[in-house]
């Protein structure tokens, strides 16, 4: 196999007398999805934040491309490549979609000190927001304001602008919860396709959805890897079924 | 034009056209109440700038609206005596061109603005309110106490400073020169706002951790805005000395700090011309009420209160009728 | 001619008492003065003891009202921001009350007239009533602002005892606590102090209920007629000093005091005194002189030829009073009612530090 | 049978932008009704107009009296208990205190709670805002259970949970069902609400299109209104 | 003993600031809102237990007006302004509480006309006591004590009633909690005017020994933010930290600095500088807690 784009490994963080995540090894490598799961409360949030930045961890490691980013600060790691989605929609309410978007784009272009150019009137920014707009189904509500969106639809949003940063790899808090049949349908298309772009590290609760697309499958249970295998060998394991996946096989 | 064009234009336009009215009708003193809402205006921009744009409530502004007064005062008051402001490293003279002295005034107050906001930043909501308000008091203090140029008492310098070319002691002259300088800071203000700074800047206020998901660090936007800001307001004091002729430590006091924050939140948090239609009602009633009641400000009170609560959106929510948009 | 006077005072706030004092103590002599003052209009406004809204309406005065006279200002630094500016401009500014040093000294100007006294005098005539007092060893005490600091040198220039210690207190400081055990420690003769408004108020209840018994002594600020009633028996039979009392023995005092209270339904304070011995000048003024000819007048000015509530008054040479300065004590009247009594007369005929530093 | 809770013709909207055009609903006493419709249809809206959050014209009566002139809290205290979209928890408050907060006295307290969801027993003195996404989810349904209300209104309460929590939610609805408690639900998993609830409500752009029992929920129907 | 004697003076001055802030604790810290009118809740305090104890006499009687004068006047405010701006933001709140200064000084000046009010302690409270060798003002003490039993409330009210928890959970999202059946209007105006009580109950005290006069309210509604933010919105534990270590801070840098400050410099400018300095103290306090720590002493942290 390839290296590895993102590599953490026994990383551990705790809270007071709770460890959320206890020596966690992970892999993340080019072209596949890699899905995250396990029960509420496992560690999984607390993993993603570990690696963008947001949490420090206690002891451990992440490298990213080869290179040690665990001492970097969050926007340093979102510069470098890392691009994530919020579990709990994070936009910004006031702007429009395409401004949310637009954003994302200066973002990644790194320049956002200039001040005379207006940004809506920028083709660099505005044409690549459009098309990741559309990329997440927004298209019919480029000018809305981020406020008058209903709950899916800022779970879109939140693919639009993850998708927009143009990243090396995508760290995804559950993007299908909130979505409809319909747009999980798509998301799950459109996941498909961009892992050759960049590969995904998944968590999400959808197993449909995990189990149509993770090439890999690791297990988290009270902070600690369990298991790791491919969707098959994940759905026969017992301690999984019985600890997380429940009775009537998902 | 959009309806927020028009509104802009007619509030700049109600400025203009009522000074150089009551110029024609030899009502100078209108013309000195116009430069007044003039400056405060710019004040409040630079305010807003922070304020409306960054969600920076500073509570401090007065620190750079007296700063560029004291910068102006003392450097007036130097060329006047002759003595040098300073000998060391090198001898450095007073001076009373206004052109001199409004880009020390703002050099100066961008200095104490990168200081105070390089450690105010660290904090955020409330606390930024009051470390902002923390330093201002301080300088405010230190200004009451420090004997050298007048202290409590204030500095005057009797003759306003010089701009090439026009007498600006004349009245209208001078709210021309004062005019044009809002002018300047609003056309700055949009264009900024428009441009990717600006994205990124409201952005910040709205949701620094998304922000920063997409690689913005909001503390060097937000340090930028802070210094910006702090240049306008105190750009502003500089000429508030040279309308009154003196300055003295009551342009540094909270209260300067909360009455330039009154005119940005009248006239529309986050409007580009919100400070101006702010500035220019204050004024406006301040002047009038006095007439009505010995116990005016309660009237004051009364009509903020009205606005606050029947017009959330400031006077130019008001005009414009719409809820704030970027 | 009419002429127009401006008055500018302190009439909302927390210090609108001194202005509204000033106000109706000119006003008072202007009504009294009858047909005498048809021809003289006065304005009054506001300036929120802000200093940059006192030179606005200066501005405002002199440019759309084109008065003749400005007066009123309580604050000395109000007075500061509007006074050089205006005789500038080419108007006679009479002082109802501050009179900060620099404008009695080096920036002294011909169409600028002291009614009051010269910001230091209380102070002066406090350190000579201690000196006549036998006090050794003092604590003195002011805040720490250009008055404050000219109060302590004004006091020490007629006190020739040891200092014990120099307090500075705080702007509007509240709370005392601190500097009375800083007192109760130096176990001095007696304590000076200038804590003007509220803040001699505080200090004066706070002290009263201390325990320490060194004696007070300071200028009338924080025992006159505008705060006593508040001070209450916290102030009783402390000693203090001005240019007036309203017990003071003359006619035209007899005349102010009960006309006031007619008026009025309370005591004049000092502040009072001064508006009503401004507007007096004034009057005397007018009958001279047109104000047309300004030497005609400014002389008329310079005569003092009114009839003045304290008994005796001239001017310097600096346009700045002399006149005698009074040891006065708190004392409660049978109705209840607190005011002061003259015990002594500290100084007479006091004029100023600074009247040689005057040379225009 | 009356109607417990009883919406027609219901419009509402946000400040200028209307975003229900007319929805008709019923939830009969002990009846699972589930509200169904693509993203951005107005069932959440249409929540928070029942929950009189929102300000609303038409019918709008629970239990035979109108809710549209109360305000929320008295509309609340009829008996409709809400699990929110976004879990909306007091993140400041810690799980105890936002169990207590709002409790109403009933078959649901602590130790019930405590059955369903041992997981927030664990962690009964943590900040709400410290919890997980799917423990913040736990704590929003038992918040409403206890105010142990007449009418149970989820607006995707099984969000975020794991599979086999979700399960044991809809155990648990299925045993709130059996006890007679009405419950108003929207879901996104239609095979879930098709096992548990009675009837369905189909949402169109701010408009009941359809309304039945689930059973007759057709492939067909599914696929125009919900893209399945 | 002088040292001992000031620093029981810095504690007194802490309490005292304690209880100026104790009602702007809970609008403020808990409740969320931005109440600059909250000095002049103090001032209604003050002028009330002036009046009344003008009239009949008794202090007390005067205490007690002070107490229903403030609440009824917030719960006034609170009915007809403060309601409408929960959900807005701080700015809102900034200036609408600004006009209710402006309204509440100049009525107060209407009311009771421009020169401060006469106000003193009761017998029972006007003499001192002996500490061991010192001899002290009983009412400082009575303050201290007060001081105490209302931290000792508060933090009983909000994490040990369910009230409290109800208003917490409104700061944090007021329609959840109405959707839950919670009538958290009444409680809020409930809760605003308990705080507008303290803020007039400190008035009347504090007043005593102050001046009553218009415009005492503001030195008053700084220091008490000071001394929230010093310890951190939401906490009683950490106003109260935050009041004691202002006091001391003032207080001791008041007593001690000039001396200090003789010994690098000329008595005559160390004084002076040292009253600078003195003014300036809680400032520079506030501004070092904050740059250190950026959300108080006791604040929540991220
Ligand atoms: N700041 C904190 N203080 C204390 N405990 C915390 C903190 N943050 C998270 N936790 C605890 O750590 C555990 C892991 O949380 P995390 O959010 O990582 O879970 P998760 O795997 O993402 O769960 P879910 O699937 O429900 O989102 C949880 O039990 C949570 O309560
Ligand atoms: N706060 C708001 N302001 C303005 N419009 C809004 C607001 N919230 C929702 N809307 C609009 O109202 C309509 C209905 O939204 P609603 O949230 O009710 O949808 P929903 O059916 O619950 O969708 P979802 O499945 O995505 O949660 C949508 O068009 C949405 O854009
Ligand atoms: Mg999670
Ligand atoms: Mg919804």
């Amino acid at each position: 196999m390839s290296d590895p784009i993102l590599h953490v490994s026994r990383l551990r963080k705790s809270f007071g007398a709770l460890t959320a995540t206890d020596d966690v090894d992970l892999t993340l490598h080019p072209g596949e999805i890699h899905a995250l799961i396990g029960p509420n409360g496992a560690g999984k949030s607390t993993l993603i934040k570990q690696i963008v930045g947001e949490l420090r961890q206690d002891a451990g490691q992440i490298r990213f491309e080869g290179q040690r980013i665990d001492r970097l600060d969050a926007a340093a790691r979102a510069r470098l490549g890392l691009a994530r989605s919020f579990q709990v929609s994070s936009v910004i309410a006031d702007f429009t979609v395409l401004q949310n978007v637009v954003l994302a784009v200066q973002g990644a272009s790194g320049a956002s000190f200039r001040f005379l150019r207006p940004v809506l009137k920028d083709p660099a920014l505005t044409e690549p927001a459009l098309f990741h707009i559309r990329q997440a189904g927004l298209s019919e509500r480029t000018d809305t304001p981020a406020a008058a969106l209903s709950h899916g639809e800022r779970r879109k949003l939140e693919i639009a602008m993850a998708l927009a940063l143009r990243p090396r790899a995508f760290l995804l808090d559950e993007p299908m919860a909130g979505m409809g049949a319909e747009g999980a349908r798509t998301l799950v298309a459109l996941l498909s396709d961009l892992r050759t772009e960049a590969p995904i590290l998944l968590v999400e609760h959808d197993m449909d959805a995990v189990f149509a697309l993770a090439d890999r499958v690791s297990v988290l249970v009270y902070g600690r890897i369990v298991a790791t295998g491919t969707v098959d060998e994940i759905r026969a394991d017992p301690e999984v079924r019985r600890s997380y996946l429940g009775g009537d096989d998902a | 034009m959009s309806r927020a064009g028009t509104v802009n234009a007619a509030l700049l336009a109600v400025l203009i056209g009522g000074a150089i009215a009551a110029h024609l009708a030899g009502e100078l003193f209108v013309v000195t109440l116009a430069t007044k809402a003039a400056i405060f205006a710019l004040a409040g921009v630079g305010l807003n700038f922070a304020l409306g744009y960054g969600g920076l409530i500073s509570f401090g502004h007065a620190a750079f609206f007296g700063l560029g007064g004291y910068v102006t005062g003392i450097l007036a008051s130097h060329a006047m005596s002759g003595e040098p402001l300073t000998t060391l490293p090198y001898t450095m003279n007073g001076t009373n061109e206004m052109l001199a002295i409004w880009p020390m005034a703002m050099l100066v107050c961008g200095l104490a603005a990168l200081a105070i906001g390089a450690l105010s930043l660290r904090t955020s909501g409330v606390y930024f309110i009051m470390v902002t308000l923390a330093f201002a008091q301080m300088i405010y203090w230190f200004a009451v106490g420090w004997p050298r140029y007048g202290g409590e008492d204030g500095l005057s310098f009797y003759v306003r400073n010089v701009f090439p070319g026009v007498n600006s002691m004349q009245p209208l002259t001078w709210f021309a020169i004062c005019t044009g300088l809002l002018l300047l800071a609003l056309v700055f203000t949009a264009t900024v706002m428009r441009a990717r700074f600006g994205l990124a800047l409201q952005a910040a206020r709205r949701n620094p951790q998304r922000t920063v998901a997409v690689g913005i660090r909001p503390f060097g936007i937000r340090l930028t805005a802070f210094v910006l800001s702090a240049m306008i307001t105190g750009l502003a004091g500089s000429l508030y000395a040279d309308l009154n002729r003196f300055v003295s430590p009551a342009m540094l006091n909270w209260h300067m700090s909360g009455e330039i924050m009154v005119f940005v939140i009248l006239g529309g948090v986050g409007r580009l011309t919100g400070p101006v239609a702010g500035a220019m009602l204050f004024v406006a009633m301040e002047h009038l009420l006095g007439g009505v009641s010995e116990y005016w400000p309660a009237l004051l009170g009364l009509v903020l209160l009205g606005i606050v609560l029947f017009a959330p959106g400031g006077i130019v929510g008001i005009l414009t009728g719409g809820r704030r948009r970027v | 001619d009419p002429i127009k006077v401006g008055m500018i005072t302190t009439l909302s706030g927390g210090g609108a008492g001194l202005g509204v004092d000033t106000r109706d103590g000119f006003d008072l002599a202007m009504k009294l003065a009858g047909d005498a003052a048809v021809d003289i209009t006065v304005i009054t406004e506001d300036d929120q003891q802000k200093p940059d809204v006192a030179v606005q309406i200066a501005d405002r005065m002199i440019q759309s009202e084109e008065v003749d006279i400005l007066t009123g200002i309580v604050w000395s630094n109000l007075a500061m921001a509007v006074v050089p500016a205006a005789v500038q401009q080419g108007k006679f500014y009479l002082s109802t009350n501050a009179a900060p040093s620099a404008l009695a000294g080096a920036q002294c100007h011909e169409d600028y007239f002291s009614l009051s006294y010269q910001n230091d005098n209380f102070h002066e005539a406090a350190g000579q009533a201690a000196t006549d007092a036998g006090y050794e060893n003092m604590v003195i005490m002011a805040p720490n602002y250009p008055a404050g600091k000219d109060a302590l040198t004004g006091f020490k220039r007629f006190y020739e005892g040891e200092v014990a210690s120099e307090i500075f207190t705080q702007v509007g400081q509240t709370d005392y606590a601190a500097e009375i055990a800083q007192i109760r420690d130096a176990d001095a003769d007696a304590v000076f102090f200038f804590l003007p408004g509220g803040m001699g108020i505080s200090f004066l209840k706070q002290y009263s209920g201390s325990g320490v018994t060194t004696p007070l002594i300071g200028p009338a600020f924080s025992f006159s007629q505008d705060i006593l009633p508040a001070a209450g028996d916290a102030a009783l039979g402390i000693r203090n000093t001005a240019s007036w009392s309203p017990d003071l023995d003359n006619e035209a005092n007899k005349t102010f005091v009960d006309a006031f209270k007619a008026e009025y339904g309370r005591l004049p304070s000092v502040y009072a005194a001064q508006g009503y011995d401004t507007a007096n000048l004034i009057l005397s003024a007018v009958a001279t002189a047109d104000i047309a000819d300004r030497d005609a007048f400014r002389d008329a000015l310079m005569a003092a030829d009114f009839p003045t509530v304290r008994g005796k008054f001239r001017f310097g040479p600096n346009r700045h009073p002399i006149q005698d300065l009074y040891l006065r004590e708190v004392v409660r009247l049978d109705d209840g009612t607190l005011t002061n009594r003259i015990v002594d007369t500290a100084m007479t005929d006091r004029g100023d530090a600074y009247a040689a530093d005057c040379t225009n | 049978m009356t109607p417990l809770l009883e919406v027609a013709g219901l419009t509402a909207g946000y400040g200028p932008v209307q975003a229900l055009f007319g929805v008709d609903l019923t939830v009969t006493e002990g009846e699972v009704v589930a509200l169904m419709g693509r993203n951005g249809m107005g069932k959440t809206t249409t929540i928070g107009a029942v929950m009189r959050l929102l300000p609303a014209a038409g019918t709008l009566r629970f239990d035979g009296r109108d809710l549209l002139s109360l305000p929320p809290h008295r509309a609340a205290r009829l008996g409709l208990g809400l699990v929110p979209e976004g879990r909306r928890c007091f993140a400041p408050l810690t799980v105890a205190e936002n169990l207590t907060v709002a409790a109403r006295p009933g078959p649901w307290d602590a130790a019930r709670i405590g059955r369903l969801f041992p997981r927030l027993t664990e962690r009964r003195r943590q900040p709400a805002r410290t919890l997980s996404g799917g423990e913040q989810q736990m704590l929003a349904i038992a918040r409403a259970l206890m105010t142990n209300p007449r009418l149970l209104i989820l607006d995707e309460a099984t969000e975020g949970l794991a599979p086999v929590v979700r399960q044991e939610i809809w155990s648990a609805i299925r045993e709130l069902k059996t006890e007679g408690l009405a419950i108003l639900l929207v879901d996104k998993s239609l095979r879930e609400l098709k096992a548990l609830a009675d009837r369905a409500v189909v949402l169109e752009r701010g408009e009941t299109v359809w309304a039945g029992p689930v059973q007759d929920l057709t492939d067909e129907m599914t696929d125009r209104w919900l893209g399945v | 003993m002088l040292i001992f004697e000031q620093f029981l003076n810095g504690l007194q001055y802490g309490m005292t600031l304690f209880l100026m802030a104790a009602g702007l604790t809970l609008v403020f810290g808990v409740m969320g809102l931005i109440n600059l009118a909250h000095g002049s809740l103090y001032m209604i305090g003050a002028f009330a237990c002036a009046a009344v104890a003008q009239a009949t006499g008794s202090f007390w009687l005067g205490v007690g007006a002070s107490l229903a004068a403030a609440a009824a006047a917030g719960a006034l405010i609170e009915l007809a302004v403060i309601r409408r701006l929960y959900h807005r933001d701080h700015l809102d709140q900034v200036l609408a509480t600004f006009a209710l200064i402006l309204i509440a000084s100049e009525g107060t000046r209407w009311v009771f006309g421009s020169f401060p009010l006469y106000l003193s302690l009761p017998p029972s409270l006007s003499g001192t006591v002996s500490l061991g060798g010192l001899v002290y003002p009983s009412f400082r003490l009575a303050v201290i004590g007060l001081g105490l039993a209302i931290a000792v409330f508060l933090f009983w009210l909000m994490r040990g009633t369910r009230l409290g928890i109800r208003i917490r959970a409104g700061e944090a999202d007021r329609e959840m909690i109405g959707a839950l059946g919670v009538d958290i209007r009444s409680l809020y105006t409930v809760v605003f005017a308990l705080g507008a009580g303290l803020a007039g109950l400190a008035g009347a005290l504090v007043g005593a020994v102050q001046s009553v006069q218009v415009g005492m309210g503001e030195p008053v509604l700084i220091l008490a933010f000071v001394v929230i933010v010093i310890g951190g919105i939401g906490s009683i534990g950490g106003a109260l930290a935050g009041a004691l270590l202002v006091g001391m801070t003032d207080t001791l840098g008041r007593a001690l600095l000039p001396a200090a400050l003789a010994t690098i410099m000329p008595q005559a400018s160390a004084t002076a500088v040292a009253a600078s300095l003195a003014s300036m103290l809680v400032y520079i306090l506030m501004a070092a807690v904050l740059v250190w720590r950026p959300t108080g002493l006791f604040g929540v942290r991220g």
